[in-house]
């Protein structure tokens, strides 16, 4: 048994998906485990810790690698047999050494997604696949009035992804920028902006993690979130609900990939078979079977066969249009902030609470948050990533 | 003679126990609070405190306890006197009360999220007679009270059968031959009630108030489902940090904070709860 | 006026019946003293009065309420309980208050009555003390005086002093008796202690197996049992009973002696008499001693006549050995007669 | 008046008319109050996920078993559930084996470090478990205890043995030292007449504490997660991430991982309340 | 051989001092009763004995080993409790049999044990029931009962028939006597009835606040009491006391009559009579009479000598009424005198 302990594919049907479709292929027996962060964090620290474990092969997310990077073992040297693998994600894969710590797994994005009843109050001359912020809140407004209540949806509970949000589409989209313009007068109109769409938000969005459960009771008739946490949605009822791309600000339509990836911690019981594992984790056919199980998207150059699930047909147009859109303006994950990773994404949502939630002051609260997100990258020390222009040394916060 | 060494004796076990399996993690744990590279330092009780969120955290948790525990003691309370005054099916209504104690946080939080969400029971039941045509939204970021309120009943749900348990076990030991001397002394249910049984179970609810209340300082799933990020706790914030922003150091601190408001009430029931020995059964 | 009357009550612990039917009538302040056999139901007819036990039958009127279904703190009653049910959590002075503060009773009253009966009691200086740190006869001190405090219509007891050792009883009796007198109190009174019962007792109620055998004043219940059984009950040591033969002239035939007795279409009936009216005499019943035991100022001789237990109560004087045969002469105006079949008294001289 | 009991029969009186209809609608509204949102938990886990989902939710089952198959047809179901059992089961002993005899001392003796010994017991209970995990799961994972039942077990008992040692504590300071001595006298040591005497009347409340302790073992997921991999109990095993799966998963999985603990519950009522026939002394 | 021996022992309560250093030795085999007032440490010494109490100073011995660091159950005891301590958990059976499974006889044995004390006791109906469904008396035998099933060396029994009526008292007692004797058990009995404490002792011990005044056979006790204490505690009612003062030819003066006594540089000590050894005679003491009780045979006069209280029993055939004065002559052999300030006796007569 190689024991796969992972914080992906979490709800149950999509762990016992990878187990059944995914991982019944390879020709040992695999015990997938997913967990939440914490849990994982703390078995394989204790591993780590212990020196010795049962653990074989880690799965995560960029993020949660981060703090393990010292006691990853090089996979460079394993043999992918040919399978070409994207670049930037083999990149981010390094964790900002010279070895490979992790290899990308599988990826996502976030994208939004609509019911149809929703489509007849878009604004007049909007295009779903080209829509602006400006036109996304008027939508909402005029939803909000003429239905009754704010009908938007977004993912701001607890275990949501809200921090991808700012980083990933708000900033890019209005500053051009994720950490240099934290505290421009850009990053103030963004905020102002989005203020003004949280007014017709769903007002329990600070609960809700998964919007594709909302989208099913019609809580919310659109909502922006993780590809994967809309599946369900689309899987169950696909001609009830439209996928489209993010929308645009003055600098373009800021967006960003998710990627997770697979690590081999270096007290694995059998090195070689962890391994081999991770190489049968890239195989194309493995990648296909892994979007079937979790509609997260190969890293890998594969054919998607036609058959796929509603979910992954409908998310995939609206992928690709996303960033096939001339405007498009993509930007990566968070690179060598190493364990400050969480503090970094929680700048953020800081940010966003003070502001959204709690109504505070958006020049202070920016000026406020800008000293702690300057601390934090002048002690990881990690140079600027896409959008921001690459800087020499720490990016800096303007 | 043997009188003096017993009780330590039996407490051995115990406190081996605990040294092996508590204690000395807590140690390493709580060093960590007060420690970075090795020396000692209180950076981590100032990142704490200076926290924007650690007074919120700290007070919502205070008064959700202030708000849960009373509640649940008066209700327990309520609920074992009707018990210990019923004939027949006394077993079964006992049973259907101590339910809940079966039900982890985490399905509670579950079973009552279904029923506050905007698409939920609450809602269903109010439209179906009509008194809505629109789901209210009961736990929007704005309604910090109804937040509030739906956790208090949430919990009082979930966890008011312990304390049902310890006072019904208790109440079980008063001998009735009180409640007569009392009853013929001119005493009502009422009175009864408070000068007998409360008195003569003090012992219990001190347990009960004891164990509700750290318990209470460490809520955090049905806070958590039902409030989101509106209604920080510490416990909560001890969670961000030990495993979001990965500082285990803040953590602690958190850990530690929990630990000392805990053991401050306590020693207040021990205090105001004591009964003196010769006044024991 | 609390007259207290229970007519036709009976009691059954599920197949076992407690109390058969109980008629009985307590006037107004008078004392009644109830006195009967370990387990004969004494408790469980004050625990009905009081209202701690509902009846299985019948009626219970207190001061001409009927209050069966009135709970315990409207009968306007107190009681002092077999067991104490001394409030553990309680001082004594709170446990002696408890009903006065019941009543709302100003806290000036309650200091006084706390320490009026405290005193009578002699508890006086145990006030602050918890039930854990008395002594069995003083917790029943304290639970005499928990009732007293209480001033009320009707008072219960039930075997208040049997803790105490002979003086102080003595004078608790005294006191007891006196106080209840002069607050007018109806009391109910248990006690297994016959110079308790008589020297109290303005009537006394003989229970037997869950019923009302005699309830008449202390010199008629012993002088005049109703029934054998009183007679064998009251009495320390109680009365003898011989097997009496049916003689010529209505005289019966006694172990070999006559007497002269009731009229009775029997062959055998029986012959009582008390072991203090017998002395030694010529004429007497022929008695073989077994066992002489000293009482201080007098013997008691424990005997046989033609095989039956026969005891006396002998001046001291009298010298008495194991296996010696006396003579005992009966006081002729002392001896009853009982019916063997109905158990009760064949009354010649009245 | 043909209620049974004396007690019953005694309080009769006090509850007339109106004041017993108050009685028995209070009895029904808290059974209510604790009932609905179970049913509301069963009603859901036996519909189809768009019954789930609708609005306005319908208050009677579907009877969809899907949901519920989802979760019954996973592989290694029934090892998870023997897990769970085992660990819950060792954590009862443990934690009464342990608990008892030191609720005992606190109950019957005063002795020097008393107090420490009580706030030592509440630390364990006020310091956040998730903290403790990591130091607990190094030192298993070295000693081999990483990954057994017993191993879980024992980081259960340290959540469970607060409960377990002041509950048994209250219980015992209402068992009159007499009985013991009593028992002392006719010949039993102090063990003798602890299990002779002392156990049997606080039966029930041991019972409770029992209870306690298995719940808490059963739905301890954070733990169990952490400790067992081959050896998962079925909370770690199915439902560690029941707040991320679809809605009518959460349903059906809560009611999967309720309705053990409900049985368990149910099959120990009757020592619950064992004693209760038997009047006191 | 089970003699028990209490050296030198204390005990302390706090402030309270329930016993001052008492010294006593029972023999094996003897049957020791204790007496004294309610509240004395009676039962404080019993729960020293069987090891239920530490005692703040002394030693305590057994037959012949000192035991005061022993448990309980090692020190061959059984005891019967004051208030009982009925397991209420178990049936009657099940709590007589309790020491006896404790000894892990065969059932066999235990069902005859259990069997035949319950007999002795009369509780052979009840032993299905629980505590909960007994009387207080049927209790206390339970009590009495368990600790006879032991079969110990040495029982200590707390007033075990407080709660019973006279006559199955009469009849326990003498079951009692003869199984202990039989048994050849050591025995400490606690008693506040002194007709029982006569009837069963070997030896009396007369406790006094926490000290033991005398221990002596019944007789002696009552007729030749050590000090004041005893003769106004013991006697039912007790010694009548008159202050004496000197006269010439080392006669005394009581209430203006003159007595012989006993050689004693005081100016005034105590003289001391029973009221049963008084009788109506010319040159008796002046007695004016407050209140006559009937006592069945006899009549108790309480009167009073010179302001002081003075009672007597006299023959019921007296006629006497309130207010009357008699002469009532004591019996000279049984004058005693006693010191004023040591309280103890003057003994001329021996
Ligand atoms: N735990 C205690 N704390 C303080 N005083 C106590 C305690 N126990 C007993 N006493 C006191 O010690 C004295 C002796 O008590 P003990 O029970 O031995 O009396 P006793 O002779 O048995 O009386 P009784 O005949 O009333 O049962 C009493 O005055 C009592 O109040
Ligand atoms: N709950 C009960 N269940 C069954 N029988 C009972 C119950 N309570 C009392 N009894 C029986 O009823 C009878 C009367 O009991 P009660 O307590 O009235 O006696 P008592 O006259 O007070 O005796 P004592 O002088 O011994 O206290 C007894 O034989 C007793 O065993
Ligand atoms: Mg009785
Ligand atoms: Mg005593």
């Amino acid at each position: 048994d190689i024991l796969f302990w992972s914080t992906q594919a979490k709800p149950v049907e999509e762990t016992q998906a990878m187990r059944e479709q995914v991982l019944s292929g390879f020709s040992e027996s695999v015990d997938y485990q997913a967990s939440d962060t914490g849990p994982w964090l703390t078995r394989i620290q204790a591993e780590l810790e212990a020196g010795q474990g049962t653990i074989g092969l880690l799965g995560g997310l960029h993020g949660d690698f981060t703090t393990l990077a010292d006691n990853l073992v090089d996979l460079s040297d394993v043999d992918l047999g040919g399978v070409s693998v994207n670049d930037t994600f083999q990149q981010l894969g390094r964790l900002g050494t010279d070895e490979q710590k992790y290899l990308p797994w599988m990826q996502a994005t976030y994208i939004m997604a609509a019911n149809r009843k929703a489509l007849d109050y878009l604004p007049e001359g909007a295009d779903i696949n080209a829509l602006t912020y400006d036109e996304l809140i008027a939508w909402m407004k005029t939803l909000a009035e003429e239905t009754g209540g704010p009908k938007f949806g977004f993912p701001a509970g607890p275990k949501g992804l809200k921090h991808r949000f700012f980083q990933g589409y708000l900033y890019p989209s209005y500053t051009d920028s994720m950490v240099t313009k934290f505290r421009s007068a850009e990053a103030e109109e963004a905020w102002n902006k989005f203020k003004e769409l949280w007014a017709y938000t769903n007002p329990a969005s600070t609960s809700f993690a998964f919007m594709q459960e909302q989208l099913l009771t019609e809580e919310v008739w659109v909502a922006f979130d993780h590809t994967a946490r809309l599946a369900e949605a689309f899987n169950q009822r696909p001609d009830d609900f439209v996928a489209f791309p993010a929308p645009a600000g003055p600098t373009g339509r800021g967006f960003m990939p998710v990627v997770a990836g697979v690590a081999v911690p270096e007290t694995a019981p059998d090195m070689e078979k962890a391994k081999a594992l991770a190489a049968y984790m890239l195989k194309p056919e493995t990648q296909i079977a892994t979007l079937r199980a979790t509609n997260f998207f190969p890293v890998v150059d594969v054919e998607l066969p036609d058959d796929m699930p509603a979910a992954v047909r409908i998310s995939g147009a609206a992928i690709a249009a996303m960033s096939g859109a001339e405007d498009a303006n993509p930007g990566l994950l968070p690179m060598g902030l190493g364990d400050l990773g969480g503090k970094f994404n929680q700048v953020y949502n800081d940010t966003f609470e003070r502001i959204v939630l709690a109504g505070q002051d958006v020049r202070a609260v920016l000026d406020d948050q800008a000293e702690a997100l300057r601390a934090i990258m002048e002690e990881a020390g990690a140079p600027c990533w896409a959008p921001d222009e690459p800087s020499e040394g720490a990016c800096p916060v303007e | 003679m043997e009188q003096r060494s017993l009780p330590y004796l039996l407490l051995l076990p115990a406190t081996l126990f605990l040294c092996v399996f508590f204690i000395y993690p807590f140690l390493l744990v709580a060093w960590q609070a007060v420690s970075q590279d090795g020396s000692f330092t209180l950076e981590h009780f100032r990142t704490m405190a200076d926290h924007w969120k650690f007074s919120t955290a700290f007070w919502n948790t205070i008064l959700l306890a202030m708000a849960v525990v009373p509640l649940q003691l008066a209700l327990a309370l309520l609920m074992a006197t009707l018990v210990t005054r019923m004939g027949a099916g006394r077993d079964v209504i006992l049973y259907i009360w101590t339910i809940p104690l079966g039900i982890s946080d985490l399905a509670a939080g579950i079973i009552w999220l279904a029923i506050f969400e905007q698409t939920g029971f609450l809602n269903s039941i109010l439209s179906s007679l009509g008194l809505i045509d629109q789901p209210t939204t009961w736990l929007g970021y704005q309604d910090k009270a109804t937040i509030f309120i739906a956790v208090v009943l949430a919990e009082l749900w979930r966890a008011t059968a312990i304390v049902l348990v310890i006072l019904v076990a208790g109440m079980g030991l008063i001998p009735k031959e009180y409640y007569e001397a009392a009853e013929v002394f001119g005493a009502g249910p009422w009175k009864r009630f408070v000068r007998i049984t409360l008195p003569l179970l003090r012992p219990s609810i001190q347990t009960a108030l004891i164990l509700r209340t750290i318990l209470a300082f460490e809520v955090f799933a049905v806070v958590a489902a039902l409030g989101g990020t509106n209604l920080p706790v510490l416990m909560g914030e001890t969670y961000v940090w030990q495993f979001d922003l990965q500082d285990r150091h803040v953590a602690a601190a958190y850990a530690l904070v929990i630990l000392a408001i805990s053991i401050a009430f306590t020693l207040v029931f021990l205090r105001t709860l004591r009964v003196p020995k010769e006044a024991r059964i | 006026m609390a007259e207290i009357s229970i007519r036709n009550v009976a009691k059954r612990f599920g197949d076992f019946t407690a109390l058969h039917s109980i008629d009985l009538t307590v006037e107004d302040q008078e004392f009644m003293v109830l006195l009967g056999a370990s387990g004969c139901g004494k408790t469980t007819l004050l625990r009905i009065i009081a209202g701690l036990e509902t009846p299985s039958q019948g009626e219970v009127w207190i001061g001409g309420r009927r209050v069966d279904h009135l709970p315990p703190r409207q009968r306007g009653i107190a009681m002092v309980f077999q067991n104490y049910a001394i409030f553990p959590h309680l001082t004594v002075f709170e446990n002696i208050a408890f009903g006065l503060r019941m009543q709302k009773l100003p806290q000036a009253e309650i200091d006084r009555r706390v320490t009026r009966t405290a005193e009578l009691m002699h508890i006086g200086q145990l006030l602050k003390r918890y039930s854990g740190q008395l002594s069995g006869g003083q917790r029943q001190r304290v639970a005499v005086a928990r009732a007293l405090a209480m001033e009320p219509d009707v008072i219960l007891m039930d075997e208040p002093l049997s803790n105490l050792d002979a003086l102080l009883r003595l004078e608790m009796r005294a006191e007891l008796k006196g106080v209840l007198a002069e607050s007018k109190t109806t009391t109910i009174y248990v006690t297994h202690d016959q110079v308790e019962a008589m020297s109290l007792a303005d009537r006394i109620a003989v229970m037997n197996q869950g019923r009302i055998v005699q309830a008449a004043e202390p010199i008629e219940v012993y002088r005049n049992p109703a029934a054998r059984f009183v007679g064998s009950f009251i009495g320390n040591p109680p009365m003898n009973f011989l097997p009496a033969r049916k003689a010529d002239n209505g005289s019966w035939q006694v172990a070999g002696v006559r007497f002269d007795g009731p009229q009775a279409e029997r062959e055998e009936i029986a012959f009582a008499i008390r072991p203090e009216d017998l002395h030694p005499a010529e004429d007497g019943l022929p008695a073989k001693v077994r066992v002489v035991e000293p009482l201080g100022p007098h013997v008691l001789a424990t005997c046989e006549v033609e095989g039956h237990l026969f005891r006396a109560v002998l001046d001291s004087d009298i010298r008495l050995r194991r296996g010696d045969t006396v003579k005992l002469a009966p006081m002729p105006q002392r001896i009853r007669w009982f019916d063997p079949e109905s158990e009760e008294s064949l009354q010649p001289h009245r | 008046m043909t209620t049974a009991t004396a007690t019953a029969a005694a309080t009769a009186a006090d509850i007339r008319r109106p004041a017993r209809l108050l009685f028995a609608a209070t009895i029904v509204l808290l059974c209510a109050w604790v009932l609905a949102p179970i049913y509301l938990l069963t009603v859901n886990a036996l519909s189809s996920p768009d019954q789930v989902n609708a609005f306005p939710k319908s208050f009677v089952p579907g009877f969809e078993m899907g949901s519920i198959t989802f979760f019954l047809q996973f592989g290694g179901v029934l090892r998870a559930l023997f897990n769970s059992i085992l660990v819950a089961g060792i954590t009862m002993v443990l934690a009464i084996g342990l608990g008892a005899p030191a609720g005992y001392a606190l109950s019957r003796f005063e002795f020097r470090g008393k107090g420490t010994f009580r706030i030592m017991v509440l630390m364990t209970r006020a310091f956040p478990l998730p903290l403790l995990a990591l130091p607990l799961a190094v030192m298993f994972i070295r000693t081999g205890l990483d990954d057994t039942a017993i191993g879980l077990a024992i980081v259960h008992t340290t959540l469970a043995l607060p409960f377990a040692v002041l509950i048994t504590f209250s219980l015992f300071s209402g068992i009159p030292v007499e009985l013991e001595e009593a028992a002392w006298t006719l010949g039993c040591t102090r063990l003798q007449a602890f299990y002779k005497v002392v156990l049997p009347l606080v039966l029930p409340g041991i019972a409770a504490s029992a209870v306690f302790a298995f719940v808490i073992s059963w739905n301890e997921v954070f733990a169990a997660a952490v400790l067992t991999i081959e050896n998962r109990t079925l909370t770690a095993f199915l439902l560690q991430n029941l707040d991320v799966s679809p809605l009518h998963l959460k349903f059906a999985g809560g009611a999967v991982l309720v309705v053990p603990a409900l049985i368990f519950i149910f099959a120990v009522r009757k020592y619950l309340f064992a004693m209760w026939g038997i009047a006191n002394r």
